[in-house]
């Protein structure tokens, strides 16, 4: 088993702490795991990833040049990284923010309006989490108690806060999306 | 032990602190920035010194100066950095003071660019500075050699009063891997050159200036008896299947993740294939080429450059034609398929 | 009343304390010390008041006083 | 009679390789002096700098490191943190200082570092054989000013007491010279300032002292005394700049 998952988005949006939160959640399953930041000259404005592993196998490389998934948060990099996903992947698009998703017959794609989900939520930051459900439900790559408890791990932050990125981790993984 | 994720640059600091280190001095640059900012926060916690110098010739020097007054001292960079570096090297290693210098290398020459890259092992193992002098080399592959070899640097640097150099690149840096932060226990070195003021008994000095005649080649002479037992003592390596394999893949750090399981792949098809990864660079592992006098095998040196170490396996192979070479530079990363496509021709 | 002793050994004859005496004790002498400077002697010893200008602009403390 | 004049402990009693005439031993002797006066010896440690006074630990009989060229304070700042009950301070020449090292010495001065510098500004480069410093003076001849130092093309000589002495972590700045008697005592007494403001951990102290170099500055060593008197200290006016 292993799997290469790309996440993207411009920088606030939360990509690198889905890679982080995923690497989290398949280190305490005991898989082998490696999280990867792009580490771009901008500081601001300009588009976010991060690359994460999983495997049942050592990992060659933290960086994934044909990755399995991508969970696109915006338009510039559902483009960027589309192109690069394997044949068979699988494509989750936040459609609050891309208008064309990108179209090729050999994957799978998910299309969820995470940013609108969010913002009825109560909280447009947890766009992310609404995301991270929504791979969880095509992929139970890892489990939902293992994102929890990385998540915790991450943000060990107020009851509120936890208690409504619960509530979009949930929304993402109920959403039918097409 | 439970296993943590945490940054590359960080899991260096953390082994930094384990082993004793209570005093960083460094200068920004990426990609090891979170390294300096890791050492600030640590440093607070447990009542160290942390200093963001004002350029990185002032940082080694305030390693210069701390580990002369006996402490545990440690600056960190990348590739242009530590160029800038290079002076308070050299006289660290003539003055024989202990030391732990970070390189997380990135692409170069001058600015050149943020990405990964292994451009500076001949800098690191084959001066770099003026002078005769040998840095301890340790290269790391991955988050739990970053820790443990950290860890390692140190007492070498006090065991033997070298600078030691962590060679990493912008890869291992930046990746989150689990690591086991595994208790270190250092070694305790009775430093008796320390300079605390002459309080009853004779002054020290410490200089790497010998004017007198014949001094100074004296020095260098047991700066050298000095490092021929560091390569007596001190290499460290990994081996594969060499003695079965006709094909020899040669890489460290980074490349040698990759190599891995290229001869995975190799294996799989039934290819003979092995590894070798130096762990020290310097001292190089020698004897394991010496040792292989098949004239058939063949190497494959794998690095991120433009081909620095493989300089150092066709010495020690004895035998250019059954060398070759796989890398680029500027932020190049060899896939897996490619090493083994390399391998496979060899065969 | 005052004496000055000259070390020749570290008398290096920059004669910068022949100058500042203001007694006129001090004068370039014959004698080489070992690096074949002429060093400086005290002359007219008994105008020495031990005033110690001398062994302060010395820069190599060639000179002692007694006072 | 009695002894009222000799060598202090500090200062070895060996031979210095330095000219007859040369200000560094006078400014060495009343560094040594300094120390045994105050009583701190057995906890000060010198750092020695790049030019003529690379030596200065054959001549001090007290703990020593050596620097790299202009970068003592650097190293002063690393030997502080590990005990700050050790005074250290820093001894270095115009180029030292003031050229290839004054990024460290404004950066260690601004940081208020708790350490004691001795700046020698003799306007010249004695070890490499006479060459321009930051300090040389408008007109002077140097091995590389042929036709005397030109201000269009290399600035103004460099004024680093006052410029120090900008600085809010500098708590004591002075400039001195060694031209006579009573201005060498007045270097003693701005030395023992320094140091006296560093035990008390008063922060970064400098004393910028207008030394003789007799060789390079082809003069006998009385005419140099003169020529700091008449010609340098109009360049460089002495005084306390910050106490």
């Amino acid at each position: 088993m292993r799997e290469e998952i790309i996440a993207a988005g411009f920088g606030g949006q939360g990509v690198m702490l889905i890679g982080k939160i995923l690497a989290y959640a398949g280190m305490l399953e005991g898989k082998q795991v490696t999280y990867f930041p792009s580490y771009g000259a901008e500081v601001r404005g300009g588009t976010a990833n991060s690359t994460t592993i999983i495997s049942t196998a050592e990992i060659p490389t933290p960086i994934s040049s044909h990755p399995d998934v991508l969970l696109a948060m915006n338009s510039p990099s559902c483009k960027k990284f589309g192109s690069r996903l394997k044949k068979g992947g699988l494509l989750i698009a936040n459609t609050s923010l891309i208008e064309d998703v990108f179209k090729r017959s050999d994957l799978t794609i998910m299309k969820i309006p995470a940013t609108s989900l969010a913002h009825d939520l109560g909280n447009k930051r947890s766009a992310n989490m609404i995301m991270i459900g929504a791979y969880l439900k095509y992929k139970a790559i890892v489990s939902l108690k293992s994102v929890e408890k990385a998540f915790s791990i991450f943000l060990p932050g107020k009851k509120d806060f936890w208690d409504i990125n619960k509530k979009a981790l949930r929304l993402g993984m109920e959403y039918e999306g097409r | 032990m439970s296993k943590i994720l945490m940054c590359g640059n960080e899991v260096i600091g953390e082994a930094a602190v384990q082993a004793g280190c209570r005093h960083y001095f460094g200068y920004p640059i990426t990609p090891q920035n979170e390294l300096t900012a890791y050492m600030a926060r640590r440093m607070e916690e447990v009542g160290g010194v942390f200093l963001q110098s004002e350029s990185e010739l002032a940082a080694i020097n305030m390693v210069l100066g701390a580990s002369a007054c006996g402490a545990r001292a440690m600056t960190s960079s990348s590739s242009p950095g530590i160029s800038l570096k290079q002076e308070g090297i050299s006289y660290i290693a003539g003055m024989e003071l202990p030391a732990v210098v970070v390189n997380v290398m990135r692409g170069g020459p001058g600015l050149g660019n943020i990405a990964p890259s292994q451009s500076d092992y001949f800098q690191a193992v084959k001066g770099g500075g003026h002078g005769d002098y040998r840095l301890i080399v340790l290269a790391p592959s991955c988050s739990q050699e970053l820790y443990d070899l950290t860890a390692l640097a140190f007492d070498l640097a006090d065991t033997y009063r070298n600078p030691v150099m962590i060679l990493a690149d912008g890869m291992l840096g930046q990746m989150m891997e689990p690591v086991t932060l595994k208790k270190i226990n250092s070694k305790r070195v009775k430093k008796p050159w320390v300079l605390t003021g002459a309080k009853n008994r004779p002054a020290r000095m410490l200089r790497s200036l010998f004017l007198e005649a014949g001094a100074l080649e004296k020095h260098n002479e047991k700066l050298q008896e000095k490092y021929r037992r560091i390569k007596a003592k001190e290499v460290r390596c990994e081996t594969y299947n060499i003695s079965r394999a006709e094909v020899i893949v040669v890489a460290y750090g980074s490349s040698a993740r990759l190599t891995k399981a290229a001869v995975k792949m190799a294996e799989e098809r039934g290819i003979k294939a092995g590894y070798i990864k130096p762990i020290t660079l310097w001292p190089f592992p020698e004897e394991v080429f010496i040792n292989e006098k098949d004239k058939d095998k063949r190497y494959l040196v794998v690095e991120m450059n433009e081909g620095q170490m493989v300089e150092d396996v066709e010495r020690c192979a004895g035998d250019r034609k059954r060398v070759s070479f796989y890398g680029h530079a500027g932020g190049w990363i060899p896939q897996v398929e490619d090493i083994f496509k390399r391998i496979k021709k060899l065969v | 009343m005052g004496k000055v002793v000259i070390n020749p050994a570290r008398c290096k004859g920059c004669k910068l304390c022949i100058e500042v005496c203001p007694r006129n004790v001090l004068v370039p002498s014959s004698k080489n010390n070992h690096l074949g400077i002429y060093v400086v002697e005290p002359k007219k010893v008994g105008e020495c008041t031990g005033c110690s200008r001398c062994a302060m602009i010395c820069p190599d403390v060639a000179i002692e006083v007694y006072r | 009679m009695k002894k009222v004049f000799g060598r202090t402990r500090t200062l070895r009693d060996t031979h210095t390789h330095y000219c007859p005439g040369c200000g560094h031993g006078i400014a060495h002797r009343l560094v040594a002096e300094v120390i045994d006066e105050l009583g701190i010896r057995e906890r000060t440690i010198g750092i020695a700098p790049v030019g003529c006074a690379v030596l200065a630990y054959y001549y001090w009989d007290l703990d020593i490191c050596e620097a790299p060229h202009g970068r003592p304070p650097a190293v002063a700042t690393g030997m502080k943190s590990v005990n700050p009950k050790n005074i250290v301070f820093t001894y270095q020449g115009d180029g030292d200082l003031a050229a290839i090292g004054f990024n460290e010495t404004i950066h260690a001065a601004n940081r208020g570092e708790n350490i004691t510098v001795i700046f020698i500004n003799n306007a010249i480069y004695g070890m490499t054989g006479g060459q321009m410093a930051p300090t040389t003076l408008c007109g002077q001849v140097t091995a590389t000013t042929p036709s005397g130092r030109n201000a269009e093309r290399y600035g103004q000589p460099i004024h680093v007491a006052e410029l120090l002495g900008h600085l809010p972590g500098v708590t004591f700045s002075s400039r001195v010279a060694l031209s006579d008697i009573p201005n060498i005592m007045k270097t003693k007494q701005a030395i023992k300032k320094a140091f006296q403001a560093q035990m008390d951990g008063k922060g970064f102290s400098i004393v910028e002292v207008l030394s003789p170099c007799p060789t390079y500055w082809r003069k006998t060593p009385v005419e140099a005394l003169k020529f700091i008197k008449k010609d340098m200290t109009k360049i460089f006016p002495l005084g306390v700049f910050k106490e």
